[in-house]
């Protein structure tokens, strides 16, 4: 076996990893801090890169003058969801919640759609998209650099995120909604305001992610798929945990790539698809909450 | 009885591939309205009903139900989706409503004589697919150059990619390339192992068979992985603007195949006149007009527009036909140069003749390579790859499945 | 104060234990049947009955299958669809392989393989809990929809790898006009609704909403965790098999794996959670609300005269927020909005106990 | 005029059980009332209309109004409640139980702009009221045992320093002496800071002895009320609710079969 | 009715002279530890419970009275120390065989089954003696039916028995936290245990109802003759209705005796208790 191919899989694996992790921030961060498991997060990818793209259409504005507008309109729609979906819906069990979120995607969807279009549309960071030329000259590994820059924004995404949970008391709080709603009132969490900032949080988290996923594959409706991805990376690293979704995003990344490169055609290929799922599922198996999850209580 | 030509329009505009549905029928639905505008067919308006369908089978057939009995009848229905083709496939022969499947579907259904309701019309999957080898045999200087050379074909993991491996794998053998298969799981949007495969394997050509979101993230990853884009030849479904517009510069160089040649047509400028300047055109986006997916919906619509024509020489002019009377003009179709040329589409689309054993009346596409801002024909003739080949295919298949489902071929009357 | 309990006394624990025991509902189930079975296959278009009412009750068998193992044994499943393709393909194989195999029991046959890859999925459930368990049946789902795309044989060597559905004949009665397909789903759906019923009002069934409500709690009790569980993800298999192999066969005739993507399980979810989880009764309203609901708003949308792609737009998002709306009115779902308007019909004309 | 009133309040769970049938209550400032009754009574449902956090369990407020320092607060949500001073102790401990102990016990200062210094003076008020907890501090309290949770949710309480504090069933799971340590603590929080009670029990002598007044509530409505000295002293209270007939207090070995229940009847 | 329903279960109140006695030990415990990572639940305990008593265990809180009770039950395995149930010596048993061989419990935070109604709660409870196949139950038919009217006479008897007529079908999550309380006995009592555990099942209840509860136990401890142990923080309830009484402190035990002996022990005193014996 080639050894630099070898290298070249396992890293592309592992930058992909990372892209996959970036979604699946959005989840852990909404799950840890309300025990909601949020379906309609890869609507949220899709509505925020249509966004700032539509923007920057609509009104022939630069791209850095779009965000902005499309910080904005997250941050209104975190506030509508908190108003409109989940305050009514306090208390209920998560399998209500759930659903109310499937039910937030289509409704992202459509207004997404109604809005800009359902054309696909490009968008462009100021970052190429071409394997770096330093590492493929000194060491024949082509990797590109848009992933290590995306690499570097997850990254930081995380570690910010990361230390808001374990560090403050808002933190805290989000931490006390999640095991019980009522209780978290009881003791005066502003549960409304409190969750309308995470869900404006999570949709800036989106932006971030519908931004390189949409500069990488196009703006398009498929961005709402790569929550798909992002759910083996999510149940491996646990749905609690920050640190989980890059190590689990790197771990999915790399072993299903290697996967498809090596093992893949000697079953017709393709395997990409539930591979990531099946792994995860055997880890489970060892853990039933994830690398780094928090364990599930069960006790009489 | 209304006087009413009445088609079905199960479409979808909305969900993952609704930038090809929006574009598909509106070219279809500006077609009809300048028909319209112009006093239909023979004097006989054309109407229409669209229906939601989410590219989703069972919605789909539930449209079709629908449809299908509103204005005294439907007499043609087009879904634009396998799925749903597939769903309605055996409610065809006995609700006697005649179905085209324009560049997509089972290749077999060609045969009229076990699918007597069933059109895929101008070119089949494995047309497409033959003529793809012919192109690069002859880009590399002959079919006989093609031996030894290295094909990959990457495909959406499904029916659809899988559709043209028959009529692929027989090529390889008679041309001698070498035939790699690597399968892409739907919808695609992560194909970095894909493509370090293909890096290292040094193909000559890769064919994309690909749809949807999965064309621009191939693209992409090639760009990432430093493929060269000119070296991929993409089925129609992966050659239209939706596919290579959001991917910028990436897909410069990188080539499609097509049933439309692209370019502006008198069809489409009229088109443009008398409805969109009138605000009475389908199209959110008149940017949209001439793109790939509205070309191909204007040329579907012509087809039919021709097949009424036909079908009201031989029943009676100036009448609505029904279903089975257009079935009978869609499988007598003669749409030559000169009838293309009157109705200001000369070269947008190959002529097409059909017959009871050929519903599919011509097989011939085209290359397009994009410049960066728009599609280019880069073979000036039509391209007709190795028929006898698919014909005989067509035949094997075809017949199991008359047979599976005990059906006496026969060509209708 | 039509309906009402007062003066229907059990005099015995078996009146006490019929399904439906009040008198008022007894009738109003049986001439239901006899609506469906003899007034609706004369009246209704054929649009009707082939293009609602069959997949209406595919669905809703589908639909019950999933609650038994969401609803009633509290195992979260988004691989349905799986399920569903292992017994529409497992059927066809059947009836391709062994010439001359009662229809109907090629359906039984295909529910029994569902039920065993059912098993074999639902074994990871003795560990793995919530939407843990929920995301890893999504393995479910990819794996068994890519095994039918990679293993010929399954499709009998298709080219394209659909399968087209061989006729139904049943003792020499070919069901294959819109209404006699309809009456078919109809009688298997009533009768597996009924077995449904059963299990989930005797031991099986508490045995499932014991694990559901408390597992450690069913295990002190006595129940076997293992056993009940994979006994949930078994029967609840069977349901959705046969309910696949009903969709293939009576529904759209010609399939391709694809037609039981994630999509379809997300739609059956839909309608237990709209419906009711834990209630037979939910699954079919909810399966009513999931079917109708786009149609209607589609028919809305469309003689509103908008332009369709807004039309088709403002469907979607009418349909994501009432899913919103009826969970905030009742989060239990339409059955428990059902059962409230009931309790309020007895009280009536006092608004409360 | 009284630090909290309840007014005619009416509530219907699920849109058709009716379960309070027009309660008003009283808690004067700086007083401790008791709020007692049968099982399903409606005491933690009046605790929780008064706390607003009924809305999360599909219970209405039909009629009526709540008033707190003389101001309606049946509109307002429970965080703002806090804030304002009202904190309840909920039925059922309810700790969050992937967090410490002393995570816990900090949410409970959430509404509360304190230094670091001043929560640690806090924390160390609670852990002095329950040393138990101390040494349990780091554990997860979905662990820690019946009696500890419920320390934990008591301690978590009075982590907000709050004004009034609505108990319910503080002694329920706790071993005697600690039960007579926590109602040291609400005569104690009471007397030194002012604090007012409204506590809903089940062990009524224990009750009446540090409550100042006292309501009963049978079925959803309030009937009896009266100081406590003044309920302890009813023959019917101390039939029912304090086990003592006219001949002492009776073995619970020696209960009759058929027992006179006398119900009021509103 | 309620009258006359504790009229059929009951004979005229005659029974207190006729108490059963003691029997022979039919459980003992033997140097049982536990721990939990650092946290040390049970150290070394022993002590025995035999057939028909009343045995009670007390203790301050997390003294491990309810980690003792799960041991017993199977749901925690002790890292030390043995179980002999009815002489024989008990290996590692889960909770399934526990309950096989006659153990029943009812739990501290109430653990019903929150969807089911109550009848549907005591019907679980005899789980363990239904054996029609699930076929069967599907049909509905036969045997199966008969099985299944049979156990909801059983079901009915205890439904009577503790007064909770009216409620039979309601869901039990709807219920009053004492009512859940006598359900979930309803549940225990319905495997016919040989040996009830009981975890606290008077907290949060008035003194009206406590008696009630008391009085269910010393009836089924009287007619079927099941061995009990009970957890309770009520000085009143233990002392009244138990025969001996077992104290944890701090996972160790502290005293083992009648109630009389126990409430006179000073370290029980000092531990727990607070005041002295009279
Ligand atoms: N969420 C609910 N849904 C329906 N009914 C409820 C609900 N919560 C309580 N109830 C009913 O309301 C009545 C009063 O309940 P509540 O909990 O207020 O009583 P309580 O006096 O606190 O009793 P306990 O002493 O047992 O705690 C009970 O009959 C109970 O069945
Ligand atoms: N599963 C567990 N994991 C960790 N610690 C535990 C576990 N179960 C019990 N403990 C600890 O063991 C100790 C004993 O707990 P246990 O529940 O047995 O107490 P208890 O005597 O029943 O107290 P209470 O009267 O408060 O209910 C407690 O400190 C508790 O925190
Ligand atoms: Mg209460
Ligand atoms: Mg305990």
């Amino acid at each position: 076996m080639n050894l630099n191919f070898f290298f070249e899989v396992l890293i592309g694996g592992l930058l992909s990893g990372v892209m996959y992790a970036l979604v699946a921030i959005g989840f852990v961060l909404i799950y840890k801090a309300s025990g909601v498991f949020n379906f309609a997060q890869g609507a949220m990818v899709y509505f925020a890169a249509l966004t700032c793209v539509g923007v920057t259409e609509k009104f022939g504005v630069s791209l850095w003058a779009a965000i902005p507008v499309t910080i904005v309109v997250m941050i209104l729609l975190g506030i509508a969801v908190e108003r409109v979906v989940l305050r009514p819906l306090v208390n209920q069990p998560e399998i209500t919640l759930f659903m109310a979120t499937i039910g937030m995607a289509f409704f992202i969807e459509g207004l997404a759609q109604l809005l800009w279009g359902a054309g696909v549309r490009k968008l462009e960071l100021p970052i190429e998209d071409v394997p770096s030329e330093y590492l493929m000259e000194k060491y024949n590994i082509v990797v590109s650099q848009f992933d290590i820059t995306a690499a570097a924004v997850c990254g930081l995404l995380v570690t910010a995120l990361a230390l808001l949970f374990s560090k403050t008391k808002v933190g805290r709080a989000l931490r006390a909604v999640a095991d019980d709603h009522q209780a978290a009132l009881a003791v005066g969490i502003p549960l409304k305001r409190i969750w309308a900032v995470l869900w404006s949080v999570a949709g800036l988290v989106a932006l971030v992610a519908g931004l390189l996923w949409g500069a990488r594959n196009g703006v398009q409706f498929a961005l709402t798929f790569v929550a798909l991805k992002a759910l083996p990376v999510l149940i491996l690293g646990g749905f609690t945990s920050m640190p989980g979704a890059i190590v689990g995003g790197l771990i999915i990344g790399a072993s299903e790539k290697l996967a498809e490169v090596f093992i893949g055609p000697y079953v017709g290929g393709g395997i990409e698809g539930w591979f990531p799922y099946v792994l995860a599922l055997l880890f489970l198996l060892v853990r039933p909450e994830g690398l780094f999850g928090e364990k599930i209580i069960r006790r009489i | 009885q209304p006087a009413d030509q009445y088609i079905a329009l199960p479409s979808y505009r909305v969900g993952p591939y609704a930038a090809g549905g929006s574009g598909f029928y509106g070219g279809i639905i500006d077609y009809f309205n300048l028909v319209n505008l112009s006093g239909g067919v023979n004097g006989v308006k054309i109407s229409w009903e669209e229906c939601e369908t989410e590219y989703n089978p069972s919605r789909g057939v539930e449209c079709y139900e629908r449809l299908k009995t509103k204005n005294g009848g439907a007499t043609l229905v087009e879904p634009l989706s396998t799925g749903v083709a597939y769903g309605i496939l055996d409610r065809l022969a006995v609700d006697r409503i005649p179905m085209t499947m324009i560049g997509y579907g089972r290749s077999d259904a060609a045969n009229g004589k076990v699918f007597p309701y069933v059109f895929p019309l101008i070119t089949s999957y494995w047309n497409q697919a033959a003529a793809m080898i012919k192109y690069l045999g002859d880009k590399n200087g002959g079919m006989d150059k093609l031996k030894g050379k290295k094909i990959v074909h990457l495909y959406h993991d499904s029916a659809f990619g899988k559709e043209p491996l028959p009529v692929l794998e027989a090529l390889a053998k008679q041309h001698g390339f070498e035939l790699i298969k690597i399968p892409v799981t739907p919808p695609g949007s992560e194909q970095q192992s894909q493509w370090l495969q293909i890096r290292q394997a040094r193909p000559d050509h890769v064919i994309l068979w690909g749809w949807g979101s999965m064309n621009a993230v191939a693209i992409k990853t090639a760009q990432r992985n430093g493929f060269p884009r000119d070296k991929i030849l993409g089925v129609w479904w992966a050659g239209s603007e939706e596919d290579t517009v959001p991917t910028g510069d990436a897909a410069k160089g990188y080539t499609a195949m097509t049933i439309n040649t692209p370019g502006n047509y008198p069809v489409l400028d009229e088109i443009r006149k008398k409805l969109y300047a009138a605000g009475k055109g389908n199209l959110a986006d008149p940017n949209r007009i001439g793109s790939v997916y509205h070309m191909r919906g204007v040329s579907a619509a012509i087809l039919w527009v021709e097949a009424m024509r036909a079908a009201q020489d031989k029943y009676g002019k100036g009448k609505r036909v029904s279903g089975e009377q257009l079935r009978w003009g869609l499988e007598n179709l003669n749409v030559d140069e000169a009838r293309l040329k009157a109705i200001g589409a000369l070269n947008m689309l190959p002529p097409v003749k059909t017959s009871c054993e050929d519903h599919e009346g011509s097989g011939a596409v085209k290359v397009q390579q994009w410049d960066g801002k728009k599609w280019n024909a880069i073979t000036p003739n039509w391209i007709v790859g190795d028929k006898a080949l698919t014909r005989k295919l067509l035949e094997e298949t075809s017949n199991a499945y008359a047979a599976e489902k005990k059906i006496t071929p026969a060509c209708l009357k | 104060m039509l309906y009402r309990e007062a003066g229907q006394f059990k005099t015995s624990y078996e009146a006490d234990g019929q399904i439906f025991p009040i008198l008022q509902d007894r009738v109003a189930l049986l001439a239901m049947m006899a609506l469906a079975i003899v007034a609706v296959p004369l009246c209704a278009s054929a649009y009707t009955l082939s293009a609602i009412l069959i997949p209406f009750l595919i669905f809703s068998l589908a639909a019950i299958g999933l609650n038994i193992l969401t609803g009633y044994a509290g195992q979260l499943s988004l691989g349905t669809a799986a399920f569903m393709a292992v017994g529409a393909f497992a059927s066809y194989n059947f009836i391709l392989r062994l010439p001359g195999l009662p229809v109907l029991l090629a359906f039984v046959l295909g529910g029994l393989s569902a039920a065993l890859v059912g098993i074999a999925f639902g074994l990871p459930s003795l560990r793995i809990r919530g939407f843990y368990l929920a995301a890893s049946t999504l393995a479910t789902q990819f794996f068994v929809v890519w095994c039918l795309t990679k293993i010929p044989y399954l499709t009998n060597y298709s080219a394209s790898g659909v399968i087209t559905a061989q006729p139904i004949v049943i003792l020499g009665h070919a069901f294959d006009t819109p209404e006699r397909k309809y009456l078919l789903v109809l009688c298997v759906v009533a009768v597996m609704a009924l077995l449904a019923k059963n299990m989930v009002r005797s031991n099986v069934g508490r045995s499932w909403m014991a694990v559901r409500d408390m597992d450690v709690a069913a295990e002190v009790i006595g129940f076997r965790l293992m056993r009940t569980k994979l006994l949930a993800f078994a029967v609840s298999s069977f349901y959705c098999g046969v309910a696949g192999a009903l969709y293939a066969y009576a529904y759209l005739g010609t399939v391709e794996p694809e037609a039981y993507n994630l999509d379809l399980s997300f739609r059956i979810l839909f309608m237990i959670i709209i419906g009711g989880v834990g209630s037979i009764l939910g699954s079919f309203l909810g399966a009513a609300f999931i079917v109708l609901l786009p149609v209607m708003l589609n028919v809305i949308a469309h003689s509103l005269l908008l332009p369709t792609s807004v039309a088709s737009n403002l469907e979607l998002m009418v349909f994501g927020a009432l899913i919103i709306f009826f969970l905030i009115v009742e989060p239990h779902g339409l059955a428990r909005l059902w059962q409230i308007g009931k309790e309020k019909l007895r009280l009536w004309p006092f608004p409360h106990e | 005029m009284s630090y909290l009133s309840v007014n005619n309040v009416e509530v219907i769970y699920d849109h058709v059980i009716l379960v309070l049938k027009g309660v008003s209550l009283q808690v004067p400032e700086g007083k401790i009332v008791a709020l007692l009754g049968a099982n399903g009574a409606g005491k933690s449902t009046t605790l929780k209309t008064i706390s607003t956090l009924l809305r999360g369990e599909r219970g209405d407020v039909t009629k009526g109004e709540v008033q707190f320092k003389g101001e309606r607060v049946d509109h307002l949500t429970p965080n703002e409640l806090v804030k304002r001073g009202l904190s309840q102790v909920m039925e059922g401990r309810h700790c969050f139980g992937h967090l410490s102990i002393e995570e816990n016990l900090l949410t409970g200062a959430y509404t509360r702009h304190a230094s670091r210094a001043e929560l640690k003076a806090a924390l160390e008020k609670v852990y002095h009221y329950f040393p138990r907890l101390k040494e349990r501090r780091t554990s997860q309290a979905g662990y820690t045992s019946g009696g500890e949770q419920q320390m934990c949710a008591i301690g978590r309480a009075l982590m907000a320093r709050p004004s009034m504090i609505l108990l319910d069933e503080p002694s329920m799971g706790i071993a005697p002496q600690i039960v007579e340590e926590i109602f040291g603590i609400v005569k104690d929080l009471n007397s030194k800071e002012n604090v007012s009670f409204l506590l809903a029990e089940q062990n009524t002598a224990i009750a009446l002895r540090y409550a100042d007044f006292g309501y009963i509530l049978e079925n959803g409505r309030v009937v009896m009320e009266g100081t406590a000295a003044a309920l302890s002293g009813n023959e019917d209270v101390k039939e029912f609710y304090l086990g003592v007939s006219g001949a002492g207090r009776k073995s619970f070995r020696d209960m009759k079969f058929y027992r006179r229940r006398k119900r009021w009847l509103a | 009715m309620t009258e006359s329903a504790t009229m059929q279960m009951n004979e005229p109140d005659v029974h207190f002279s006729t108490r059963r006695q003691a029997g022979p030990v039919i459980l003992d415990l033997q140097n049982i530890s536990l721990s939990f990572g650092g946290v040390k639940a049970l150290t070394n305990i022993s002590f025995d419970v035999r057939q028909h008593e009343i045995r009670a265990i007390i203790g301050p809180n997390g003294a491990g009275k309810s980690s003792m009770l799960n041991v017993i039950n199977g749901v925690y395995r002790p890292q030390q120390g043995q179980i002999v149930y009815r002489g024989e010596v008990r290996g590692n048993m889960d909770c399934h065989t526990a309950a096989k061989s006659g153990i029943a419990r009812t739990f501290q935070n109430i653990a019903l089954f929150k969807g089911m109604t109550v009848l549907d709660n005591i019907m679980t409870g005899r789980n363990l003696k239904m054996k029609s196949s699930f076929l069967m139950q599907a049909l509905y038919w036969g045997p199966a039916r008969r099985e299944e009217i049979a156990h909801r006479i059983k079901a009915e008897e205890i439904i009577d028995f503790l007064e909770i007529q009216a409620i039979r079908k309601t869901p039990v999550g709807r219920l009053p936290y004492g009512l859940q309380k006598r359900v979930e006995l309803g549940r225990a009592l319905a495997a016919e245990p040989e040996i009830l555990l009981l975890d606290e099942p008077m907290a949060g209840m008035n003194v009206e109802e406590k008696q009630d509860m008391c009085r269910f136990i010393l009836d089924v401890n009287d007619q079927f003759g099941t061995t009990i142990v009970l957890i309770e923080h009520d000085m009143g309830v233990v002392m009244d209705i138990s025969d001996r009484v077992v104290v944890l402190d701090y996972g160790r035990k502290i005293g083992d005796g009648t109630p009389d002996e126990v409430r006179c022990n000073q370290d029980v005193i000092n531990a727990y208790l607070g005041v002295g014996c009279a």
